[in-house]
């Protein structure tokens, strides 16, 4: 029988070595595997390369894992965010090094590299300091430059449900890298909901299928469902509307 | 010369040019008051760049939900015939071509429709680019809504981008609180003036020369 | 409002002019818009480009649309098959053009054209008569050879259902060429079973977004259903096991 | 040396080696006699090209769907815990190199690894390769599984295929009706021989250097 689930995120996360390339999904909040990042920060691997939207926000996640100095490299395509203070840090001390990549293409690297082709030539960027040195080539009237794909050793994503063989759907746009970041490491590892029985996914609707994960754990419904429906009652971070003064805010905010 | 049009006032008018049936990117900053103004009797689709057609807007607070955000990272609702897809699928659509709009913010266009919005090149700065590469390229139209003058009253039209650039060749028109002006093979063409602006008189003003095309887009 | 949906094949392929690169979806029988091809025929546009992984089969579909000379070239995978006599007669006289592209490439030569890729490098066909003459490029260690997207000024599909938006979803393996399809044409006609009311399709499933969907016409539910659900009773082509000696035939010949 | 397999015993023997949990491709022909010897109370899951994971075995006559069909174009089901794609994703999945094995037939397989499968190259006749090409450099492990001699009695293991080429240096494993052979660095190597066959009268009969490898693969 295959069964791809493991009962913590610390197994989940274990063996990862130092030095590893590991893609992290998300984008802001959503789909940020927030508890696999938490426990990989727990495991201890350093010397890391980071691929992932963003370079972490505020003292969480990835700014978390930045912060305790584990992270040599990062490649992303927008670091800069009004609370990325841990990421900005380390960039002016210069100890990160930081490979930044037009958001496309980051996602059609990731994409390639899942796919094996070997590299392809794209329009974004032409003409600009990001793709200052990068191979370039007039096809069809329009010039291209050259990109390459981005692999990893190990994918850190978060999904909706998930089935014992792996199977993934998403939620929402929350649904962002994590498909195309799970075809292109050769460790993929989900945390999700809920695993549901095999057969319980629609396959038509199976967003990725699990030849492209190996673990999945489950850590419960999120905070703004019940039983499946959306009950709302929580901030952008998933923090519960717990007062009529926490509302306010909110309001005050957005 | 004095008629500067309001922001709002200029969403208004960038979405009275978007017609019914579009779909559409609106950028991160100003260009998200467009949606503010389309009609609601028409169907425009609305894109964000982080997996969605479809978008709808803000919920009340009670009812974010952190799944469903727009490429700001801020709270959205889907409409009844939305979808949804994942990052490569979704930059495909724009690389490919397929949005009809895409209105952007921007630092300076230039006369041959180069864009600077992404970075002003400021000696230490943390760079970022996100999504404005691929927006930049990725529709059949790019509008840039911006205001005509820095706030020191330099023009943001100019004959070259002094900032880094986001995309060459790429923007179609520009909407500023002075007047719309197209980009064509011979530099810019004012479109349409607001107010008591005349065409000599912004000429003058962004020391460029500037077509008269009023006369057109009126027929 | 949006209403992408027209109320006859006629009206979905009307326009079509001679010369005209046309895609057309399908896997053997599985997802091949036949009634669309039929109504092409019917509006007698010629010199056409044809790409569709096969030639067409027996003197139905794509087969019926050579017969009567309508096509110039055929890029396909799999032209050669044991009922493909029209192809075979029109390719022996020399009366037809053939591009043989390996099916995994002619799907990824589709996806860039809708995804906005230049070319891309292929690890595929390198060192085969099918990649005589391609550039080639050593990338990491492995062989690739440079491949271009292919366009089309139409696409003809056959997907499940649609909403007036264009939204689509599929039914099993008949998904096939459809999705890339749709996003590689200017103008994508599809046939489906039935137009559903906007917002019956749950956006977490659409497979093809309306984006890439032009003309939608629908059909009637496919004879192997009954109100959405599965009931058999045909053969592959779809045609009733109307006797007990049809079905004794049918498992003779399966 | 007389012992030659049946295709039956031959597509057992293939499957005993398919470990549980693998992800693997059976092409058109022969192969697919592979799935019938799975074992039952493993999980193996196939793929087929044409936009599948998790394909069962063929339906009764009364029960075939014409939209669930396999690369060859007959009639299959679905398992529990399936998945559809479409055939982008489906050979990106190959490509990519995740699927596990990929068991084919050829009409040559050189020493180097060279896969020729697709064409015989006659004159005149019409060309097709479908996935051929694509299958060949599309997993981790390519066994191919044909016949060892023509009918002719020629080898179709040989120094340099003389049949047009599928694919450069793929196969990892050859299993034919005489033995198993695997594909090194240093050519063929036998790996399991059947019956009363020896490796010196292989060796003979193919005019090929054989290393034996018989020992290390029952170690």
């Amino acid at each position: 029988m295959i069964d791809k689930s493991v009962s913590s995120v610390a197994d989940a996360v274990a063996g990862i070595p130092d030095g590893a390339t590991v893609m992290i999904g998300g984008f802001g909040r959503a789909g940020q595997p927030v508890e696999l990042i938490d426990a990989l920060i727990e495991q201890g691997a350093g010397d890391l390369t980071i691929v992932s939207n963003n370079a972490g926000n505020a003292d969480v996640g990835i700014a978390a894992l930045l912060a305790k100095r584990r992270v040599r490299r990062v490649i992303c395509s927008f670091p800069r965010q009004s609370d990325s203070w841990v990421f900005d840090g380390l960039y002016r001390e210069g100890a990160i090094e930081l490979e930044l990549v037009p958001q496309g293409n980051l996602a059609e690297r990731i994409r390639a590299a899942g796919a094996g082709i070997g590299a392809f030539f794209t329009p974004t960027g032409v003409g600009t300091q990001l793709a200052e040195g990068k191979e370039t080539r007039e096809i069809d009237g329009r010039v291209y430059a050259l990109e390459y794909p981005i692999k990893a050793d190990v994918a850190l994503i978060s999904a909706f449900k998930a089935d014992r063989w792996g199977n993934l759907i998403y939620r929402e746009t929350a649904r962002n890298f994590g498909p195309i970041m799970a075809s292109a490491a050769v460790t993929t590892v989900v945390q999700v909901d809920e695993i549901v029985q095999l057969g319980r996914l629609d396959p038509e609707t199976v967003v990725t299928p699990g030849i492209f994960v190996d673990r999945v754990v489950a850590l419960g419904e999120r905070p703004w469902l019940k039983d499946g429906v959306f009950i709302g009652g929580v901030d952008l971070h998933g923090r519960p509307l717990e007062s009529a003064h926490d509302r306010a805010e909110a309001e005050g905010g957005a | 010369m004095t008629t500067q049009l309001s922001r709002q006032e200029l969403a208004k008018r960038i979405a009275s040019d978007i017609p019914e049936g579009s779909y559409v990117n609106l950028g991160i900053g100003a260009p998200t008051l467009v949606a503010n103004d389309l009609p609601e009797d028409q169907e425009i689709i609305l894109h964000t760049e982080n997996g969605m057609l479809g978008m709808g807007e803000a919920p009340e607070t009670a009812r974010v939900d952190p799944d469903l955000v727009n490429a700001g990272k801020q709270p959205v609702t889907a409409l009844a015939g939305a979808s949804y897809f994942h990052h490569a699928d979704s930059f495909g659509m724009m690389r490919g071509g397929h949005l009809d709009v895409c209105v952007l913010g921007a630092f300076q266009v230039a006369e041959n429709g180069d864009l600077a919005n992404w970075s002003t090149g400021a000696l230490g700065a943390i760079p970022a680019v996100g999504g404005a590469m691929d927006l930049a390229i990725g529709a059949k139209h790019l509008y840039v809504m911006m205001d005509l003058l820095t706030k020191q009253g330099e023009s943001k039209l100019v004959t070259t981008c002094s900032y880094p650039l986001t995309g060459l060749g790429c923007v179609s028109r520009v909407y500023t609180d002075f007047a719309v002006f197209d980009v064509t093979p011979n530099g810019f063409a004012v479109r349409e003036l607001f107010g008591d602006n005349t065409v000599g008189e912004l000429s003058e003003l962004l020391t460029l020369e500037l077509a008269d095309e009023t006369h057109a887009a009126r027929a």
